[in-house]
């Protein structure tokens, strides 16, 4: 193994182990505005992992979307309901045991089943512009859902309006 | 890069964030929290496309379909949380708690 | 030339249509509504005499080329179409004589039956129309269309369609009187829930057997591809059943398809074990229980296995037992019912258990072949069964109770109610030369013949035979019981005596006219005509080319006369010996309840009531048997489970509990008491569970269905390894 | 662009351009007129029902078409260069034409009947009962947006489109469960919707990126044609499978996956709940049928058994529970988890022969007799509610008096309900338990008869009160707008008429399960 791709396994553990440290974080803080925190930390990782593979856009796309709106929609809607949950003795349920049983065995399954499967391994380099098909398919092939999606966004912002109006 | 990281430990970090996710999901107190988990859940998910996309299509730039679907899942992720923001927004509201726990009204 | 039998189609149309107008038009107007009926079920009459006569005219031959048409494209299923149409062969014609004929003089007796007379304040005798009196000529209008719909069917389909309209009416008549604010009708709260507990009763149990005959129904045609009547017998059709993987180890699909279709006869005929529901469901008004009992729902059961007859012929030639076990259950509860018939004080309820009995005559009939002999019975005890509950009710009408022990010396103030009914009576026990001595004769005649002489013994049929002659027995001394207590002896109950008078002519002019039938009938198949023989039996039947076998009137005929005669009137001997001689006084109790314990089970119906249906307690509350318990115990739902679940455990645990301690007194209440409590805890446990599920807690929700999800995903891929 | 494909997709799109023309309008008129926009969108919704069918028998120029019935349209098709292609008969079409996005073929004409037809009825009802009330106009379009998302999540043959359908479904129909925001228990119930589907849709999203890593495609066609061909994939395609289920499980409200639906059916504005009762429901089997048959079919043992253990829980539960329920819209949620399991039945009882008693057929017929039967028994709920606000049993005591014509009606549809002839439930129960049958599922068949005797028990109960007791006190006489007896009038006649003439539905049902003769060749 060359030392590029020493280097580049490091980075990937490094990241690996942020984004899923900052995972860990999210679910198991128990002051929901530091979870929050750390669910902006994980959304990096996830951003930076697709950096590595090579899906620049969508990284720029997570960091806009996911950081710049979801993220600060969350932390507003903590700080709005944040008096509540001071005095909170837990942050967990009381099913969390039978939770945690229920995803080990998930995650087991889960791994299992991606050694198992003989996947595909095509992948060629590609090192190139990819953000010009992307757009010709966006407008063609997924015309569309592109399109549907738009009528829904509208949707969902009346919704949003009409439920949480004062 | 493609080379030197095997598509399974993508995967494998996709399917632990996945399972984060859905411990938030189900073990969380505070609503937000549970929407927290469930977008943990979306971006395990769109780890598993672009990987897939990467390294399984034989056509990586002119079939951009697991990129298309990402985008299609960070879009409609934006637009539930919206909705499911202004949900909590009104329950707490109208009934000063945003402890799912708390949420029982209908059952039986 | 006008043939009448294009017109066919017609006759379930016009009770329709006047079931229709009554519901949307003139149910505000009592008088026109039950006009409205009566010319709907004249007009069926008229156009089905004509297509009876047609058909006599025709002859045997009809069989195989019966009145058929199905021009109304109703499933189109790839290669076989199922249309609507209508099919008359020799016995649909004669069912077409009966049922219209049995149904227009219910009707006409109904005018006058559903009007209640009381004293009013000044001493005058008034009479009053029952609230609903427009609403039950719908629903009895309904129910003939639905009867005379399911005796025209083309195919089979359509015929359950007929009869599970029949079953939703019955449930509706059944209970007609579970309506509250007839107190001023001197219908009190318990008959209200006792006819509300019947309706449901009967609803229930006849649906399971619709369930085993809607699943028979649809092997049937996945099995042979087709429904119509006159297609889906043919040889290659039910050759194809013998093809399959047999189901069930041992069971041939012949035998399996035979035996579920006879599940719905075994509910809608009342046979044991689902029988429970007739008894209950005297609670309906009279005109519906002649109704019910007489020419419409327990005949369609018959007439099922009639129907399907080739289909049992087929098994019994390829080996299957579907055909004794007909005859045994057939037999079997002929007897079982006569029993007890025997412990009965309510003078309807004798008729509910003879009903039962004589549909297992019939069946018993059948089972053994004798095709004619018990499409016969049907179609004579239509006529005077339906005759004696006319009677019944009149007298019932007449004296305000059904309790026999209240009646007595009836015959002086309702002459010819009492001579209709002893017509019937007669009748019923087999006593020359009335219709069911023949019918009967000819039952016992074939299985005499069938069991001992002809191609040497065969044991079913002698089986059947001893049966029968014992239930003959049976039948002739409960219903001399009946007659005796009823219409002989001194008045019991001095109030119900005066209060008695004769019916109005409407209501005794359709009693004569059944018993001019009930006296004649019979003739058409005595032995020395065998009219009815030649025409049902020569051309054998639609889908079946064999023509039935011509018992000859030979001296085992005589012999066999003689027998039954002798069962007959040594049975109604005995009743007079017991209640005729030396009347039973008032407030004396039956002098068979000497019997001790027998007598006990047989008034209380073997306990099949509290084993599973369920119980109809007098005062109108009902309990439910072990099955629906357990139905109840699930749910904690339906009210009657809900409010007496408990109780009913405990009341049969108390009983159990009596029962053992009767016979071994050491049995501790103690024991049974923590039984009971331990099922109660159990039960109720699982009641709970069941819907504390839905905790209101959303995540619960979610992780049940994620782990779900999970638990599928996994299994999968486990299985994937193995 | 293919201007073509504007024709092919014009009932979804003269719903949401009528929707989006309903917001305007609304936002121009301030909130008045809003009985105007009702009309409006019940115009849009006649029109698309009136377009349907001739978008079916429309004969394409350069495609002759043998059936009548039957124009079958691949639109958005990645692989063939151009957007809309005509298909004379999918059994000949390569899968590689089949890579479409969206199709309008039989399978989608028959849901968008169903999806037109169970609008129309519901803003009937709606009429009433939005009036009154603030954001009617919002309301309305939204509606329309919910039917025409049911439509494209039928229509959807790839996982994007598959995906997008059932989330605009999904967003929509949380509005609209919690229109009523001064309702505590509106609230509540979107909430629990929410974050229910939320869940599950998320754990769906995983299985389909499973699908994607397999084949590296989206599309159903082709999806099913790598893991048909390669054995290697069967676990990892039903495994997948079992995720999917999860997210399609929950439009349908199946067993395991059905809890969110008392609570929701409960909290909701009833005709909301009636449309959740149908819409989702329904879409959601379109979209289970496309999964089934033309992905996983070749794994047909594995996924009947799950089918199967899935339909028995479900059927189960739902009349089990029903049981002892007394408020009537959680009982009719209860009922209509339980219909969906013997829906089931009937997908489990595909055995791809193609016969009449086939399990397509079955799940058609049954789709059919449930939307009249189970609209028209909510419409009764709805028209005694508007008026006493009565949702529980008890309440429903004397209607035979108060209320003739909705007692009278009710018995039929709890009899249709309970498939006891001669009603439309009848005949679906029919076809479903006989493709079971057919299918060597006897024991499941003998279970769903069973749960449909255990049902009886219920639906007389609701009867019980309103025939058999007295008014409450001061219980007035029920009236309601000509609108809900239309409505009523419809839901009756279609469920009597599909028992008496079932040859039409018979042959859409035939011509929508025809198109799967590529995956059941």
């Amino acid at each position: 193994m060359d030392v590029i791709g020493i280097i580049s396994q490091l980075v990937f553990f490094l990241i690996a182990a942020l984004t899923l440290a900052a995972g860990l974080a999210t679910v198991l803080l128990r002051n929901v505005f530091h979870a929050g925190l750390a669910l902006v930390g994980t959304f990096f990782g996830v951003a930076a992992l697709y950096l590595m593979l090579e899906a620049e856009f969508l990284a720029v796309v997570q960091i806009l979307i996911y950081i710049g709106a979801i993220a600060v929609l969350i932390l507003f809607a903590i700080m709005l309901t944040r008096s509540l949950m001071k005095n909170e003795d837990s942050n967990i349920n009381k099913q969390w045991a039978w939770v945690a049983t229920v995803i080990v065995i998930l995650f087991v399954g889960l791994f299992i089943l991606i050694l198992q499967v003989p996947w595909q391994h095509s992948g060629t380099a590609v090192y190139t512009d990819l953000v010009p098909h992307l757009g010709t398919a966006l407008l063609t092939t997924y015309l569309l859902p592109f399109e549907i999606v738009s009528v829904l966004l509208l949707a969902a912002l009346i919704g949003a309006f009409i439920i949480a109006r004062e | 890069m493609i080379t030197t990281i095997p598509l399974v430990y993508y995967l494998t970090i996709s399917a632990a964030l996945f399972c984060l996710g859905l411990f938030g999901a189900l073990a969380r107190r505070n609503a937000i929290a549970v929407l927290m988990g469930i977008e943990l859940m979306l971006n395990a998910v769109n780890i598993n496309l672009v990987a897939f996309w990467r390294y399984g299509s034989p056509d990586p730039i002119g079939d951009q379909s697991g990129i298309v679907f990402a985008l299609f899942v960070i879009t409609l992720a934006a637009a539930e949380a919206a909705v499911g923001l202004a949900l909590v927004i009104a329950i707490y509201r109208s009934r000063d708690t945003v402890n799912v726990e708390e949420i029982d009204l209908l059952k039986w | 030339m006008l043939l009448v039998e294009q017109f066919t189609l017609l006759i379930p149309l016009f009770p329709l249509l006047a079931f229709a107008i009554i519901v949307l038009f003139t149910r505000n107007n009592n008088r026109l509504s039950s006009w409205v009926a009566l010319i709907g079920i004249i007009a069926a009459l008229a156009v089905s005499l004509g297509v009876f006569f047609e058909a006599l005219a025709e002859g045997p031959e009809l069989a195989q080329n019966p009145f058929y048409s199905a021009p109304i494209v109703w499933y189109p299923f790839g290669t076989a179409t199922l249309n609507f149409g209508w099919l008359v062969d020799p016995i649909g014609s004669v069912m077409l004589f009966m049922v219209p004929t049995v149904c227009l003089m219910i009707f006409i007796y109904s005018t006058s039956y559903m009007k209640h007379s009381h004293v009013d304040e000044h001493g005058h005798h008034v009479s009053e129309d029952d609230p609903r009196y427009a609403r039950f000529f719908a629903y009895i209008s309904l129910f003939a269309a639905a009867m005379l719909l399911l005796v025209i069917s083309s195919n089979l389909l359509q015929f359950f369609i007929a009869w599970e309209i029949m079953g939703f009416c019955s449930y509706a008549l059944i209970g007609f009187w579970s309506f509250r604010g007839l107190k001023e009708h001197h219908i009190d709260d318990a008959q209200v829930g006792r006819a509300r507990a019947a309706g449901i009763k009967a609803f229930l149990t006849t649906r399971v057997g619709d369930v085993l005959l809607m699943t028979g129904i649809i092997f049937l045609f996945i099995t042979v591809g087709n429904l119509d009547f006159t297609q889906m017998f043919n040889p290659e059709g039910l050759n194809n059943m013998l093809l399959g993987e047999p189901p069930i180890g041992a069971l041939q699909w012949p035998t399996l398809i035979a035996l579920l279709i006879f599940g719905g006869t075994i509910g809608k005929s009342a046979q044991f074990p689902l029988h429970v529901w007739l008894p209950d469901a005297m609670e309906g008004p009279t005109p519906v229980s002649a109704l019910i009992h007489a020419a419409t729902m327990v005949s369609a059961g018959i007439f099922l296995v009639i129907r399907m007859f080739p289909l049992f012929v087929f098994d019994a030639q390829s080996g299957g037992f579907s055909m004794q076990v007909v005859a045994v259950v057939g037999a079997f509860t002929a007897i079982f019912a006569a029993t007890m018939g025997l412990a009965q004080s309510d003078i309807k309820r004798v008729l509910a258990f003879s009903t039962i009995s004589q549909l297992g005559y019939m069946l018993a009939a059948l089972g053994i072949g004798a095709f004619v002999a018990g499409s016969f019975h049907l179609i004579t005890h239509a006529f005077f069964k339906a005759l004696l509950f006319l009677a019944a009710g009149a007298v019932l009408h007449a004296t305000g109770t059904n309790d026999m022990f209240k009646m007595g010396g009836l015959w002086r103030k309702m002459p010819i109610t009492f001579i209709t009914f002893m017509i019937g009576a007669l009748s019923l026990m087999g006593i020359f030369p009335f219709a069911g001595f023949w019918s009967k004769d000819e039952i016992l005649l074939e299985s005499l013949r069938e069991g001992w002489f002809h191609g040497g013994a065969v044991a079913l049929a002698q089986f059947v035979y001893i049966l029968l002659a014992i239930a003959a027995f049976l039948t002739a001394l409960y219903t001399g019981r009946q007659i005796f207590l009823t219409f002989f002896g001194k008045p019991r109950d001095e109030h119900a005596y005066e209060h008695a008078h004769e019916s109005p002519a409407s209501m005794w002019v359709p009693l004569a006219i059944l018993a001019t039938f009930t006296t004649f009938l019979g003739l058409w198949n005595a032995p020395f005509i065998s009219a009815f023989f030649h025409f049902v039996g020569e051309g054998g039947l639609v889908g079946l080319a064999q023509p039935f076998e011509h018992a000859p009137f030979d001296d085992l005929a005589n012999i066999s006369v003689y027998v039954s005669l002798a069962i007959a009137l040594s049975g109604f001997l005995t009743a007079y010996f017991i209640y005729g001689f030396r009347p039973v006084a008032a407030g004396q109790a039956d002098p068979l309840a000497r019997l001790g314990i027998i007598w006990r089970v047989l008034a209380n119906k073997y306990w099949l009531d509290e084993l599973y249906g369920y119980k109809i307690n007098l005062d109108g509350t009902a309990q439910p048997g072990l099955l629906l318990r357990f139905v109840g115990a699930l749910s904690r739902a339906s009210y009657w489970f809900d409010r007496n679940i408990v109780d009913g455990l405990v009341n049969l645990a108390g009983w159990i509990g009596r029962m053992l301690a009767r016979v071994n007194g050491w049995i501790d209440r103690n024991i049974v008491d923590g039984l009971v409590n331990t099922t109660g805890s159990v039960t109720g446990e699982i009641a709970g569970w069941w819907r504390l599920m839905q905790t209101g807690n959303v995540q619960n929700y979610a992780l049940l269905a994620a782990a779900g999800a999970m638990a599928f995903a996994i299994l999968f891929l486990l299985r994937s390894f193995t | 662009m293919d201007g073509l494909v504007l024709l092919y997709l014009s009932p979804e799109l003269i719903l949401i351009a009528a929707s989006l023309l309903i917001l305007g309008l609304d936002l121009l008129w301030r909130g008045r007129n809003s009985q105007l926009l009702g009309w409006l969108a019940l115009a849009a919704l006649v029109v698309a029902l009136v377009v349907t069918p001739f978008l079916a028998l429309y004969q394409a120029p350069d495609q002759p078409l043998g059936a009548a019935w039957g124009n079958q349209v691949a639109l958005f098709c990645k692989e063939c260069g151009t957007t809309v292609v005509y298909l004379a008969d999918w059994a000949q079409v390569p899968s590689r034409i089949a890579d479409a996005l969206y199709v309008s073929d039989n399978l989608t004409n028959f849901f968008r009947l169903v999806a037109e037809i169970t609008g129309i009825v519901i803003l009937f009802a709606t009429f009433d009962y939005m009036r009154g009330k603030k954001f009617v106009g919002e309301f309305y379009a939204l509606f329309l947006l919910a039917v025409a998302s049911m439509i494209m999540l039928a229509g959807s043959t790839n996982l994007i489109m598959i995906f997008v359908s059932i989330e605009f479904l999904s967003i929509v129909s949380y509005i609209l469960t919690g229109y009523l925001r001064e309702n505590k228990k509106s609230n509540e119930a979107a909430m629990k919707y929410f974050l229910f589907g939320s869940i599950t849709s998320a754990i769906m999203l995983y299985g389909m990126s499973l699908f994607y890593g397999a084949t590296a495609s989206l599309n159903l066609g082709v999806i099913g044609s790598v893991i048909t061909a390669d054995t290697n994939y069967e676990v990892l395609a039903l495994f997948a499978l079992a995720l999917v289920l999860a997210g399609v499980g929950f439009k349908i409200a199946l067993a395991p996956f059905h809890q969110w639906a008392p609570d929701a059916y409960e909290g909701a504005p009833t005709p909301v709940t009636a449309f959740l009762s149908v819409g989702p429901k329904v879409a959601g089997f379109a979209i289970l049928l496309r999964i089934t048959l033309q992905v996983v079919f070749v794994y047909k043992a594995d996924w009947v058994i799950l089918y199967s253990l899935v339909a028995v829980l479900t059927m189960t539960l739902g009349n089990v529970i029903a049981l002892a329920e007394s408020n009537v819209k959680r009982l009719l949620a209860y009922s209509s988890i339980a219909q969906a399991g013997y829906m089931l039945v009937g997908l489990a009882g595909i055995a791809g022969n193609n016969s009449p008693l086939d399990g397509v057929n079955a799940v058609l017929i049954y789709i059919a007799a449930y939307l009249f039967t189970n609209l028209g028994a909510f419409l009764v709920v709805i028209a005694i509610e508007n008026q006493t606000g009565a949702v529980d049993i008890s309440q429903y005591g004397g209607m035979i008096k108060r209320a003739p014509l909705l007692a009278a009606l009710m018995v039929y549809f709890m009899l249709s309900l309970a498939g006891i002839p001669p009603t439309a439930g009848f005949l679906g129960k029919f076809f479903v338990f006989g493709a079971a049958i057919g299918n060597n599922l006897g024991w499941l068949a003998a279970i769903g008869v069973i749960n449909s005797v255990i049902s009886v028990f219920y639906y007389f109960r609701i009867l019980r009160p309103m025939f058999f007791e007295p008014a409450p006190e001061g219980a007035a006489t029920i009236t309601f707008s000509p609108w809900l007896r239309w409505g009523l009038v419809i839901s009756a006649v279609m469920t009597l008429l599909i028992m008496l003439f079932p040859t039409p539905l018979f042959n859409l049902a035939t011509h929508g399960a025809q198109i799967f003769g590529v995956a059941m060749r």
